[in-house]
């Protein structure tokens, strides 16, 4: 089994997990109406009051972390429920499934984070991030973590018995770290702060996904295969 | 020449057994079936000889011209038919069939895809989704998915579930042919089945 | 089952090593307190330098001796009555502040004469310092028992045998009961020193996080009903959930600035453990009290492994 | 009471010694009694 072997299923998975989406839209149109919903909500609570931007920092990520609960586990739950898992195991590796399967959910995440950010840009008036550079690094790299550990989780998940309350009660704990970084990283691209105040968050997301991924790829099979 | 080597497997599902010690050897063109009562784990067996299933004891070995196939390479020697796989329901079955290649690394020109689709009796013009197919229609899919990549070794479970005569006819085509390429595994209780066998084997629970 | 005695015995004699020994300051303890503007007074330890010298003093104070601490330095202690058994004394604890016009301790108690072992005395903690004798084995336990557990899974992966996954679950029920209790005695002790139960500082922060840990490991064991399914995917998670709570536990705690000891903010001490407020036989009653409980839980292990496997057998055998 | 604590802070740490050997005990009676009925069902 060459590299090239491994990249062309991981290829040819991704392309179907992203042509079943855009046909069925199973995702991407509840997600993007949840956050819709969610900063509605937002606005309601801050009508007309000012915000101190660190507080900015953790709505943000709130919204992104509660987005990221209520979708990233479809994509491992759907091949559960329809049935699809024994042909995805009779068909590739466990590993190129999870790397199949982990840059969709980056690419959703992704997706997903840039819309939250562009509406609170647009809808919170003093959302202005002093530093879009380190801003948009932090959403990108918190976006790519977050679902660097959420897809394990729902490979997990998908095979329990009550799949919807089990992933945030599994995904918080492993999340906080990255959450807690990503939270003050965001913040400190909010203020007037030097970046490289910023390094040592960054520098813990990065390992952080690192650490993830690789555990995930070595573990994969284990729950892939009963 | 590919060997497949079932050695005293045994299956528990939460400390009962589902079998146990079964054994047996098949050769390159042999048809091997597999017969037992309903429950008594004949897909549970097909799913272990397949390699998605750890057996709770024993081993599965493939050896072709005398090498060990490593187990995660398996899946690409194997072509399994079972009611329980599914395929991907919102895709057309010429784009299941492109799927399917495009995950195994094979090129697939759509004179290819019309090919094989033809091969097992389904129309090559249909655009509308799988899910729409009728059971049989499915079924035949299914027989499409297990001998796209001409596996050497195919695990049938049930094969001719759904299927009206003419399908049932095609799965013995293919069970002959495959004579030539490698062997098949049926699990079955369809007399028509066991008919093509060469040799049978019974499980039965706690056995 | 002597071991069991011993083992009994062994944290009941170091507790009550720990609860027992006073605590006690030196010279420089009591006058950094005296410097602090503090009225505060605080224990002193101090061996009598010269016998012969001791006698009412000048400025009227009733019984003035000479002082030699721990450390070597000398002041004079200054005594409000004769104390009764100074033919027998050799050192006193005594409590006191520093009056530093006139370079003297003045003693307002005689907290023990002939004085033996002694912890040091900490500015802002005092007795609640002994804290670190049963949070801190507490605290560890949590961590080696997830070790522990996070061991088994990886062995249940390896080798597919279910007694390894009871163990793995064994070890993480121990280590819930561990860390719950940790987290108990610190929210107490906090309340105290740091004036409210719960600061979320780094530390706090990680055995919150440790305790979701282990809540999530038992939901997860909980919603699945095939036992060989329940035992890989609990240890898949228990691995994952190990590296990275380790993040947390020992990378962020010591990045970010908190209360505990070893933070980033705290320049005089390192890590909890070889923290320079500890004397030799603070840290020799704390590596006790570890080992005790390292044994404790070693016990505990086996006893609930020896009652699943029990439990095991019968089930078999119905 | 607040303040009695916090001026005899022994009682502090005696209270959290209490709750450590507490919790432990709990957890032997647990086993114990997982031990009694798996004697009793012999």
């Amino acid at each position: 089994m060459n590299t090239t072997d491994v990249m062309r299923s991981i290829i040819a998975i991704l392309g179907k997990d992203v042509r079943s989406e855009l046909r069925t839209r199973y995702a991407v149109n509840a997600l993007l109406m949840f956050v819709v919903v969610t900063l509605s909500v937002i606005l309601f609570s801050l009508a007309g009051e000012t915000v101190a931007r660190s507080v900015h920092a953790g709505l943000l990520w709130v919204v992104m972390f509660f987005a990221a609960m209520s979708g990233l586990a479809r994509s491992f739950v759907a091949e559960e429920e329809r049935g699809t898992t024994l042909t995805l195991q009779l068909l590739a590796t466990p590993v190129s499934v999870y790397i199949g399967k982990l840059l969709f959910n980056t690419a959703l995440t992704l997706l997903l984070n840039s819309f939250i950010v562009l509406l609170f840009l647009l809808f919170i008036p003093d959302f202005t991030p002093a530093q879009p550079g380190l801003f948009w690094t932090v959403v990108l790299l918190g976006g790519v973590a977050v679902s660097s550990a959420t897809t394990i989780i729902a490979a997990i998940i998908a095979r329990a018995n009550t799949k919807g309350t089990l992933f945030p009660v599994l995904s918080f704990p492993i999340l906080l770290p990255l959450l807690m970084s990503g939270i003050s990283a965001t913040k400190i691209a909010m203020e007037e702060q030097a970046w490289t105040s910023a390094w040592a968050d960054l520098q813990l997301l990065g390992s952080y996904i690192v650490v993830v991924v690789t555990a995930s790829i070595l573990l994969f099979e284990h729950v892939w295969k009963d | 020449m590919l060997t497949v080597k079932v050695a005293s497997v045994a299956k528990h599902f939460n400390r009962r057994p589902v079998f146990a010690d079964v054994s047996f050897e098949v050769r390159a063109g042999e048809v091997f079936g597999i017969v037992g009562r309903n429950g008594s784990g004949k897909s549970t067996l097909l799913k272990i000889i397949a390699g998605v299933l750890t057996p709770s004891r024993g081993s599965v070995a493939y050896e072709l011209d005398g090498v060990a196939v490593p187990p995660e390479l398996l899946f690409r020697s194997i072509g399994f038919v079972a009611p329980y796989l599914m395929l991907f329901d919102e895709f057309s079955a010429a784009e299941n069939i492109r799927l399917f290649a495009g995950v195994r690394g094979i090129p697939c020109p759509d004179s290819a895809a019309s090919a094989l689709l033809e091969r097992v009796g389904l129309p090559t013009d249909r655009e509308d989704p799988v899910r729409a197919f009728s059971s049989g229609m499915k079924q035949r899919l299914k027989l499409a998915f297990a001998i796209l990549h001409r596996p050497p070794v195919l695990l049938f479970d049930e094969p001719i579930s759904n299927l009206d005569s003419d399908g049932v006819a095609t799965v013995h085509a293919i069970i002959r042919e495959q004579r030539e390429r490698g062997c098949v595994i049926i699990a079955t209780n369809d007399q028509s089945d066991i008919a093509q066998c060469d040799r049978v084997q019974a499980v039965s629970s706690g056995a | 089952m002597w071991w069991k005695l011993l083992l009994f015995f062994w944290i009941a004699a170091f507790s009550a090593i720990g609860i027992l020994t006073p605590i006690a300051g030196t010279l420089g303890d009591v006058a950094m307190m005296g410097q602090m503007g503090s009225a505060k007074e605080i224990p002193v330890k101090f061996e009598i330098a010269d016998k012969s010298t001791a006698a009412v003093g000048a400025d009227g104070a009733a019984f003035v001796m000479r002082g030699i601490d721990a450390q070597g330095r000398s002041a004079d202690f200054a005594f409000a009555s004769n104390p009764s058994d100074f033919d027998a004394a050799t050192g006193y604890i005594v409590q006191g502040r520093y009056d530093a016009a006139a370079h003297r301790v003045i003693v307002s108690k005689v907290l023990s004469t002939n004085p033996g072992m002694t912890f040091p005395f900490i500015p802002g903690l005092e007795e609640r310092a002994k804290i670190i004798l049963f949070h801190v084995p507490v605290s560890w336990m949590t961590v080696i028992a997830f070790l522990v557990s996070m061991w088994y899974g990886i062995r249940y992966l390896r080798k597919k045998d279910l007694e390894d996954d009871a163990k793995s679950a064994i070890s993480a029920g121990l280590g819930l009961l561990f860390c719950i209790l940790a987290t108990t005695t610190g929210s107490v002790w906090a309340k105290f020193n740091w004036g409210s139960f719960w600061n979320w500082d780094p530390r706090e922060t990680s055995i919150f996080v440790l305790l979701l840990v282990y809540g999530a490991y038992f939901a997860l064991r909980s919603a699945l009903d095939i036992e060989e399914k329940r035992a890989s995917l609990s240890a898949v998670y228990g691995i994952l959930a190990f590296v990275t709570v380790p993040f947390f536990i020992f990378i962020m705690p010591r990045i970010l600035p908190g209360l505990h000891p070893g933070s980033a903010d705290d320049t005089n001490s390192g890590p909890v453990v070889s923290s320079g407020g500890m004397n030799a036989t603070m840290r020799i009653v704390l590596y006790s009290m570890l080992l005790g409980h390292i044994v404790l839980y070693a016990w505990l292990m086996r006893l609930r492994v020896s009652v699943t496997r029990l439990a095991m057998r019968k089930a078999d055998g119905a | 009471m607040y303040e009695f604590l916090e001026q005899n802070s022994i009682y502090v740490v005696m209270t959290i010694v209490l709750m450590v050997w507490s919790g432990v005990f709990l957890y032997l009676l647990r086993i114990d009694g997982q031990v009694r009925k798996l004697e009793s069902k012999k």
